[in-house]
Formats: structure tokens, sequence, C-alpha cells
């Protein structure tokens, strides 16, 4: 692609609740074409920063560029106009609704009536299990598929960057490695991917880059395959 | 423990002055409105305290009536003296808002809240349709002792001060410490072995014990009660006062109480312009003053422990 | 610019407590501690018109004049909210802030039982439209009725319809539960009875309802001859006469202490019909006074309907102040009230009356005022019958 | 046997203008998470509005069913202009304040009091009536007034239970609902759907008003009697639940009815308060409420 700006570039960015800080001076990149991810135990501050970047939480400081925008004090709904897709922690599904309402909600910032209805069918071949339980309601649905549910709503939103929070946790060994291989098509459909993830053996394995975070601050950030070598990862987050 | 030693001191230097102006006015009229502003404090510290574990108690007119009736009731069809009818008007109080709890405390939020709106109606019904409490038109007689009359002012202070320091000392337990733990994450606080509905039921009653004591003094001060006088907007004024005063401050309510209840003299001059006047007091203070007045002019007196831990504005 | 004006006159108010002498010696502050806000608003916004209306007639026709010295009456209408809490504070603001010694009018039992407490302690002078019975009596010698009562109404009106309607056997009785509805319930079933009419039910219902139909259904089962509403508000008895006539019930039909036909016909329309009423004043046809109109023109577009006795008794009160005043030549309460019982004064009904009552209460404390039977005709409202106790 | 029917027109009658009423607070709850108190005055000033202004028009020479129209759009137009401004300078910044947002509107509740007051005045307006005649149906009688009422009302409640299943908004306003933080991270622009999930409701509250303004005492106090009525039907039917606001509605509806009948009505109103409680007993969050 001749535009190299990266999809995602945040700078110094400070946040928190009241008054107690959760993120200090955070600044990560996510290039174009790139699967990156964050990785931290609980409470590192993985969760706010998913929310600064969607705007949900505002930072205090810091800036946010997307696609080459200042997005810095964009409403959540600006964003995902602008081409961001989250799956949020825990998928926060809506539960009463069909899988159907669910979808079309996720395409609720387009107008494009017919590129929505090819996107549609895009999602159901990519999760053809989803496909003969489209009126069911969303919360009945088995852990491993609300987390396709929640990836499916997300790319009904057509974005260009996806944010993904914890998507394996909880989840059978099996479902796991599904995951992982879906972050790998989907990144070839040519969506950038951020990756959250406390399982950082996964997470490391599947992104091209990554960073780990640490009470709310990036102390290392390095090629995947270079930081699952890195004897301090391999202490504190691959269990050896 | 010097912030223990400068506490008491406040307690004794504020609580001493307020009793010690209660004795020295003689006018009646400022007189009438000391002993309101003294009433009115503690059902805004009552209010506040069942906030402390993060529900609206809106059933607190309710439960002033109750202690109002029962003080008037003793005291009139019982001859229950003063002094014993008041701390009975309390804990009779106590014990029905135990049962109100035990039922109602399932339920949260919202729901609580709404409980005790429709609970606050229903029972101003059921006074009118008692005629040994004077129906609609209300108990009349409830008078203290002659001698007792000059120092009424005193007594309603007095007795003030010495609830809101159980109030303020129940804040500071341990057991003020568990209600916001229930406030912040009720399972956390279960999953460590506390028994929160019981806690919740323990704080409401106790809560209610000091409504009912406001209750009774009401009835004891006005001589005359009706089922009007504790209709809902009782608990809204009260919440007004927590507001304006400013919510996390023990001292919020007080303050609330005695600049709003000020107010309210000087408005009652306005005639029906009254409620505009007030509904306006407590949107400009809420909208202006999130944190109350205490919050806007800084940290003065003893601050609660800093407990709502708001989530940052959402970009809404 | 009418707030201003109050929010003035309450700062004017406010300084007097720094500076009480300062105040205009020839000024009587009249006390008015009446509802100003919520559901009975406009009792009390009458109540204040007529309190004015008679002191500016009392003004320009010289004042009243009390050992050499004119003095004038001036109206302080505070808002009691119909409850005794708020009644109580009016009692502390009007007595113990502005110093009132004479209450021109209140209105509301429980607010008014309030007022009457404080104002005992204080030697204060007390009118009252209020009918709790336990406000009147010997124990009570300063306070005084500015307003027929149930005591006076029932028995005549009663009659009245009994004699009328002689066929009619039966009534269904309907109160507001709340004082008023209590006293009037209470002796309006002994006087049916008196007159051989069988009481079928007697209920109450909260004010502030706004859905009749139940209680219309009711009253229609019973099947009565007669609908005794008592001291429902008219315009709660036009909402309930209309529900009844869409249930196909016709009989006769009774306000007893109905004070207008404002809003029984406003809700009620074409079923406010013939409907009878024991406290309606009115304002149509050949008996009424240049003056009466003149006033009821003013109050109309004041407060937005015709007056009614309520409101009236605010008016009535001052002309027996003035007259009782000057008879005593005194301003102290305590004279005033020992000369009361003993004046005659000109009522805005016309005429001159004085005050009775002595072998119902006790004491000379009731406004002899005549007794109007009234009956909306044709949407009208007529006298049918004046009796003069 | 009648009597029977009588009560059953008369339950639905009555429990068709609470619905109109309580669909509003749901609404509003289950967007904003607040428990709005103005409701009652959002009504209120749209039958005040109705109140006022149609007598005028009938005098000015317009027919009555036109002067309706023209008066409900006036009392409607008037009392979404006041939500929008209630709105605007104060829910907005108090979504999901339980406690800052009802404390509000206790502020907005004591001033429009005193606004209403003088601006209308305290005395009770009559209104002609527009649909003149009744219909007997199997020896119950029910005004035509009311039956225009009773099929506006269900029909405002069936567009609304349509359009929440299979609109756009609806979709959103349910989502949003369910969970808001999950819906904007979607796209749904929470500011805008609130707003509108507001003004949905004070329309509703204000077409309950127009509505009523015929057939009821119109007075600034009108609205508290609707709200309180209104209220305990969400608690029992499940505050944010629609379905959940019209059984509340239809359950306060019939105990005021039959209580009424065969108990006097001031019992019934203990009788309704009695049972709310019994309900919470064993429903702590409304029947139909989520767990």
């Amino acid at each position: 692609m001749p535009n190299d700006t990266p999809t995602l570039s945040i700078t110094g960015i400070h946040a928190g609740y009241g008054a107690v800080p959760v993120l200090k001076d955070v600044a990560i990149t996510v290039e174009r074409g790139s699967v990156v991810t964050l990785v931290g135990v609980n409470g590192a501050g993985k969760s706010t920063l998913i929310k600064v970047i969607g705007g949900l939480v505002r930072p205090s400081a810091g800036t946010i560029h997307f696609n080459g925008a200042d997005c810095t004090r964009r409403r959540p709904d600006e964003m995902v106009r602008a081409g961001l897709g989250i799956v949020p922690e825990g998928r926060r599904l809506f539960g009463e609704m069909s899988l159907r309402e669910n979808l079309e909600l996720g395409a609720y910032a387009r107008t494009d009536r017919h590129a929505i209805a090819e996107d549609f069918e895009r999602v159901l071949t990519l999760f053809p299990e989803l496909r003969s339980r489209l009126s069911t309601p969303a919360g009945s649905f088995s852990g491993g598929q609300q987390q396709m549910v929640a990836i499916a709503r997300a790319l009904m939103g057509a974005p260009k960057l996806l944010l993904l929070d914890e998507p394996t946790i909880g989840l059978a060994p099996v479902v796991v490695d599904r995951v992982a291989a879906l972050i790998g098509e989907i990144s070839a459909l040519g969506v950038d991917i951020l990756l959250v993830e406390q399982n950082a053996e996964v997470a490391l394995s599947i992104a091209d880059y990554g960073y780990v975070l640490e009470t709310g601050r990036v102390v290392m950030a390095d090629r995947a395959n270079v930081l699952l070598e890195n004897p301090q990862v391999k202490q504190a987050y691959l269990g050896v | 423990m010097d912030n223990k030693r400068k506490t008491v001191l406040h307690w004794g230097l504020g609580g001493g002055a307020a009793i010690l102006l209660s004795l020295v006015l003689t006018d009646p009229y400022l007189r009438s409105v000391l002993t309101l502003m003294a009433i009115s404090a503690l059902l805004a510290a009552s209010l506040r305290f069942v906030m402390l574990m993060g529900e609206l108690n809106f059933a607190l007119a309710a439960f002033a009536g109750l202690g109002a009736y029962a003080a008037g009731y003793m005291n009139t069809a019982l001859s229950v003296p003063f002094v014993l009818a008041l701390p009975l008007a309390g804990l009779f109080t106590a014990v029905a808002s135990a049962l109100f709890g035990a039922i109602t405390l399932r339920a949260k939020g919202p729901y609580f809240l709404l409980i005790g709106f429709t609970f606050t109606e229903a029972v101003r019904v059921v006074y009118s349709k008692i005629p040994a409490l004077g129906g609609t038109s209300g108990m009349i007689g409830i008078y203290p002792p002659l001698s007792l009359d000059d120092w009424m002012a005193g007594i309603v202070v007095a007795t003030s001060v010495i609830l809101l320091l159980g109030l303020f000392a129940a804040e500071r337990s341990d057991f003020g410490r568990i209600l916001l733990a229930i406030r912040e994450n009720e399972n956390v606080a279960r999953s460590v072995g506390v028994n929160t509905y019981l806690c919740k039921v323990i704080a409401m009653s106790c809560a209610c014990f000091v409504a009912g004591v406001a209750g009774g003094l009401h009835a004891f001060v006005n001589t005359v009660i009706s089922p009007g006088d504790f209709s809902y907007l009782l608990a809204a004024f009260a919440l007004a006062y927590v507001k304006v005063g400013g919510e996390n401050y023990f001292l919020g309510p007080i303050v609330g109480a005695v600049v709003l209840v000020a107010l309210s003299h000087y408005a009652i001059g306005l005639g029906g312009s009254e409620h505009f006047l007030y509904g306006g007091a407590i949107i400009v203070a809420v909208l202006l003053m999130p944190s109350g007045i205490l919050g806007a002019f800084g940290k003065v007196g003893p601050r609660s422990v800093e407990t709502k831990v708001r989530a940052a504005r959402h970009a809404v | 610019m009418k707030i201003q004006l109050k929010s003035t006159a309450a700062i004017v108010a406010l300084s007097s407590l720094v500076a009480p002498a300062a105040m205009a010696e020839e000024t009587i502050k009249l006390g008015l501690s009446v509802p100003l806000s919520g559901a009975a608003a406009v009792w009390g916004k009458g109540a204040e018109f007529m309190c004015e209306t008679a002191a500016d007639e009392i003004r320009e026709d010289g004042g009243i004049s009390v050992g050499g010295e004119t003095y004038n009456f001036a109206c302080l209408p505070y808002d009691n909210k119909y409850n005794a809490a708020e009644g109580t504070k009016v009692a502390q603001a009007l007595l113990n802030r502005e110093g009132v010694r004479y209450i021109g009018g209140s209105l509301g039992t429980a607010p008014v039982k309030a007022l009457q407490s404080l104002a005992e302690r204080q030697g204060v002078l007390v009118f009252t439209v209020a009918w709790g019975a336990s406000l009147k009596g010997t124990d009570h010698p300063m306070t005084f009725t500015q307003m027929n009562t149930p005591g006076e109404i029932l028995p005549v009106l009663l009659r009245y319809v009994a004699e009328r309607h002689p066929d009619a056997k039966s009534v269904a009785m309907l109160n507001p539960n709340d004082a008023t509805g209590q006293e009037t319930e209470a002796l309006a079933s002994k006087v049916w009875t008196k007159n051989n009419v069988d009481v079928l039910t007697s209920d109450f219902y909260e004010r502030g309802t706004t859905e009749f139909q139940p209680i219309a259904a009711r009253l229609a089962s019973m099947n009565p001859a007669m609908i005794d509403l008592g001291a429902t508000p008219p315009a709660d008895a036009g909402a309930i006469f209309k529900e009844l006539d869409v249930l196909g019930w016709d009989g006769v039909k009774i306000v007893e202490v109905g004070t207008g036909a404002d809003g029984l016909k406003a809700t009620g329309g074409a079923a406010a019909d013939g409907v009878y009423m024991g406290a309606g004043v009115t304002f149509d046809g050949d008996t009424v006074t240049d003056h009466q109109k003149a006033v009821n023109t003013r109050a109309k577009e004041r407060i937005g309907e015709s007056l009614n006795a309520v409101q009236i008794g605010f008016y009535d009160s001052l002309y027996a102040l003035k007259a009782a005043m000057e008879k005593a030549d005194s301003i102290e309460p305590e004279a005033v009230a020992d000369s009361l019982p003993r004046v005659t004064f000109r009522t805005f009904y016309g005429g001159e009356i004085g005050f009775y009552g002595t072998n119902i209460y006790g004491r000379d404390q009731q406004m002899r005022l005549p007794i109007i039977v009234t009956q909306v005709r044709d949407g009208q409202l007529e006298e049918v019958a004046r009796l003069i106790p | 046997m009648q009597h029977v029917i009588q009560l059953g027109a008369t339950a639905l009658q009555i429990g068709a203008v609470y619905i109109l009423f309580s669909l509003g607070l749901t609404l509003i709850f289950g967007v904003m998470r607040i428990v709005n108190f103005v409701h009652g005055h959002i009504f209120a000033i749209a039958a005040l509005v109705v109140a006022s202004l149609l007598p005028r028009l009938v005098e000015g020479g317009f027919a009555a069913p036109t002067a309706y129209v023209l008066a409900s759009l006036a009392g409607i137009g008037a009392a979404l202009g006041l939500g929008a401004l209630i709105y605007f300078f104060g829910f907005r910044h108090f979504q999901r304040d339980l406690v800052g947002s009802f404390i509000l509107s206790i502020g907005f509740v004591l001033m429009l009091d005193g606004v209403l007051l003088s601006l209308f005045g305290g005395s009770v307006r009559g209104v002609p009536e527009i649909f003149p005649g009744t219909l007997s149906v199997a020896g119950a009688q029910i005004t035509m007034q009311r039956l225009f009422l009773c099929a506006v009302a269900f029909l405002m409640a069936a567009i609304l239970y349509w359009a929440l299943a299979h609109t756009k908004l609806g979709k959103a306003l349910r989502a949003v609902a369910y969970d808001h933080e999950a819906a904007m991270m979607v796209g749904v622009p929470y500011g805008r759907i609130a707003f509108l999930g507001f003004l949905i409701a004070s329309f509703l509250a204000a077409l309950a008003g127009a509505l009523l303004a015929p057939v009821t005492i119109v007075s600034p106090v009108i609205g508290t009697d609707y709200l309180i009525k209104g209220f305990i039907a969400v608690i029992i039917g499940g505050l944010g639940s629609v379905p959940g606001a019209i059984l509340g509605s239809f359950f306060v509806a019939c105990i005021e009815t039959v209580g009424g009948y065969y108990l006097d009505s001031s019992y019934a109103s203990i009788a309704i308060f009695t049972l709310v409680i019994v309900v919470l007993l064993f429903w702590p969050k409304g029947v139909l409420g989520r767990g």
C-alpha cells in the first residue's frame, strides 16, 4: 500500500477513574497490515486502554491518531464510523436479542444497505455454524459461540482495525485454537488487529508485534517472536 | 491519635456551640427555625447513613411519620412522659423499619427507592383511616411537660447532636466500612463472608431509629401532626439537604439542612412562588455544585472516607 | 412582576426583624394561613383576593377609627400547603416573625390546628373557615368561624331536599378522606336518618384521585334514589356525576358543601344539572347586587373562577374585625374578641349580621351567615332557598 | 354478570391511560437508568394547554374535532419542548446517576409546580366533549370519548411494541437498555438515542394528557396521581420492561376498579400499595424484570 501512516498510533496517554490513575504515558502503534498484541496481567490497565481508544473513557493527556486523523476526543460512535471495531471483554452481547439483531446492530453506524447485506453473508461464511440459529437469543449460546458472535458483530461494522479484548478468556483449548485461527483469517481479509490478552503465549504466537503492559505502563515492546524468547516475559507470562 | 483528638475537639466545639446558641436565643421565631434545622439535619443524616451502603431510603418520610405518631400516641393516649416517649418512638420505628427492610432490601437501587416512595404514600392513607390517630385532621395536644417548654430548643439541638455523634461513630466503625464495601461491590463483600443482607437491615434500622426520634421531636415541637406532614416531599427535601450540603461529607446534610431551611423560611413569605424558589435552588445546586456546598468550598471539617470512585465521565 | 413585588415584601418583612419599631404604626397586619400551592391553591388565592378587596374598601372608606387614630388592614397570605407541619411554620412566621396579632382567615383543619395551638398561647385572635369541631367551643375563646359549617348547612339543606323529593327514600354518600369529609359524613348520615332517608353506603376516596369510574360504578350499583357527595370538591363531584350519567343513573344529586358551579360544570358538563349545593354562591339573577357582581368579575380575572363561600369568609372577617375594634375602641386582641359577639357588620352577602352559636358551641363564635340552597339549572347556578338562622 | 363486564370495561379504560404513562417511565429508565419524577408534569402541561386552548379555539369558530386536534398538537408540542429543555439542561448530565438525576427531577418538579400554577392558575378547567355519545357493550356503558382514548392508547402501545422490535431506532433503544457500553462500542450514538428515547417517552405522556383532557379534571396537580400509579405499574412489571409496564398497568387498574367497587376507594389505594409489597416479596425486580 502506498499509504504508510500507521492505522493506530497513540502517544503519551494518561487516563484513570476519578483520582485513581490507571494508564501512565502509554504509547502504542499498530502498523498497516499487522497484528499487534498487548499482554499484561489482570489490572494492568488493558481494558481501560481499549476504552480510551474506543472513546468510552476520556484520556487526561495524550493523543490518539486513527488512520492518520486526530481522534483523541471522538465519541465512541464516531470512532466506529471511522473504522474501529471492538470485541469487548466478556463479549457483551445483547443477550435478549436474537443473533440476527446482534449482527444488525453491529452495522448500526453504516447506511449502505447493499454492502451490509454482503458483509452479512461474508460473516456467516466465516462462522457457518451460526447460520441456522439466526433467530436464537444471543444469551443462550455457549461461551465459545458467544465469542464468535461478538467477533462477527464487530466485523459487521466493516472495521479497518479490530480491537479484541481477552477473546480467549474462559474458553476451552480447542476453542482458543479456533479463535487464534480466526484472527489470522480476519487479518488476511485486510483488517488490522490489536489483540489484548492475558494469555501471552497464544497472543504472541499469532501477533507480529507485541507490547507488555504492567501497572499502567508499557514496559516492553518488540517483535512478537522476540518477546516470546525474552526470558523476563517467559518467566512472568508464559509460566516457564 | 492526633486525628482522633482533633475530631473530638471539632465535635465538642460544633455541638457545644449549637447547644449554646439554642439556649441563648430568646427570640421564639429564631428558636423555631433552629429546632427545625436540627430536626431536618437529623433526617438528612439518617438518609445519608443508608446512602453509605448505596441505597436511597425514600421511606424516610414514612418512618419519620411513624416516629411522630408513635410519640404522639404514647404521649396523648397513654400518658407516657416525654423523656420516655422519645426513645420509645425511636425504638418502635427501628423495629418497624427492620421489618420493612427485611422484605424490601432484597430489592435494590431504583426498586428500593420506589417502594419507599409508595410505602410513604400508603402509610399516609392508613393514618387517615385510624380515628385514634386523629384521622386526616391530625393529632393535637402533643405537649412536652410545661417545665421543659422554655428548654425545648436546647433539648432538640442536644438530642440531635448526640444522635449525629452516634451516626458519625457508626460510620467510622468497622460496621461503617462494611457498608461502604457493600456499596462498592456487594458480591465481593459477600464473598469474604459478610452477611450483607443482615448488615443492610441493621443499617436501615439504625438510620430509622434516628428518623423516628426526629419524628418524635417534630411532634413535640409542633404539638400538632397530620398525615400530610409526612408526604414523600419530606424525603425529597432531606435528599436535597444531603445533596446541596455535599453527600461525601458527614457534615454535608447538616450544612444543607441549615442553608435550605433558612432559605425556605425566607421563601415562605413568597406564597405560591415558594416552590419555584426551592426547586430552583436545588437545580442550581445540583447542576453547578455536584459535590455540594462543602465540595465547592473545600474540605471543611471531618471528611468522610472518600468512597465514591466515580467512573470517569463517559464521553456521551 | 408579582414575584418581585412579593420578594420585596418579604425582604421588608425580614428586615423588620432587625428593626421591629420601624413599621408604620397605623397598619394592622392580618395573617392568612391558606394553601397557595397544590390542589387547593385556588381557594387560597381567592381568599387572598377577598382579604385585599375588603382591606382596600375599608381604606377608601376612611379606615378604622380607634382612640382617635386611623388604622388600616394589610393582608399577609402565607402558604400552609394544607398540612400541620407547614401550618406550624406559617404560624411561627406570622406570629413570631411578623408579629401578627390577628389571623384574618385560615383554611385547612390540620394547619389551622397547628396555628391555633400557637395562637392561643400568644393571645392572637383567629378567624377560620375550617370545620373541625375540635377547633370550636369554649376552650377556644379567641377563635371565630367565618363561614357556615356542616352544623349550620346540613340540617337546612337536607330537610329542604327531602321535602322537595318525598319519594326519594335512599341515599348513597361519598366524601373525600380528609377532615372536612369525615366531619361532614358523620353529621350528614345522622341528618338523613332523621329525615327518614335510608343511608345505603357511605364511602371515602383519596383527594387527588383522577379516575372516578370505579367509584361511580360502586355508587350506581346500590341504585340509590339520591347521591350525596358531601364535601367532595366541585370538580371531582362533576366528574363523578358525569360517570354516573354514563352508567345510566338518574336521581337526586347533592353536593352538601359544594361551593361553586364552575368546577362542577367544567368536569360534569350537562351531568351537573340538577345538583343541589349548600355552600354555593350565585352571581346570576336579580338579587345579586352590583357590588357583588363587580367583585366577582375581578375575582374571575384574577383566579379564573367565580367566588365561593370559603373565599367570601375572608372578606366578612375584616368588616367584623373593624366593627369590633371600633366598638371596643381598642386594637388589643382580647378586647376585640370580647366585643366581637356583640357587634353587627355588613356581610358580602348583603345585610347586617352578627355572631351566634351559644346553644351549639357554648359561645357566640359563628357568623350568622345566610344558608343558601342553590341548584344547577340549565347550566346556571340558581338560588332556590335562603334561610337566615 | 353485567357489573363484571362493566368493571372489566372500566379497568381496560383506566389501564389504557396507565399504559401510556408507564411506557414512558419504563423507556426512560431503560435507556438512561434514571427515575424521572418530571414525567407527571410533562403529562400535565399537555393536558393544561389543551384545556386552555380548546375552548378559545371553539369560540374562535373552529369545529370541535378540528379545534381538539389543533389544541392537542399545541399541547404535545409544548410538552415536547419542556421535555427537550429538561433533557438538555438537566438529565443529559446525569445519565445513569440514579441519585443525582432523582434529586434533579425533584428540583424540576418543585419548580414546575410553581410555574404551572402561575401560568395556568389553580382553577379546574372544563373541556367540551369532543366525541359525544356512549356505547353500550353487553350492558356495559362506555363513552365514545373514552373509547377513542382506549383505541389510541392501545394503538400507540402496539406501535411502540412493533417499533422496538423492528426498526433500527427500536433496536438501538433496546441495545442501549440492555448494555449501553456495548451499544456504544458497536457505534450506537448513545447521547442521541437517549435523547430520542426521552422524547418518545415525553410524547407518550403528552399524548395521554391530550387524550385525557376532555374526560377528566385538568389542574396543575393532575400529574401526581398518575405518577404514583405509573411507578407502581413499572415496579410490578419490572423497570425497563415494556411488556412489564403493560402488565403492571392492567394490574393496578384492576385492583383500583375491583377494590373501588367492593371496598371503598381509599381502601383500594391501600390495597394497591400492599400488593406491590407482596409482588416484590416474590419478584424483587418485578414480575418481568431481568434477574
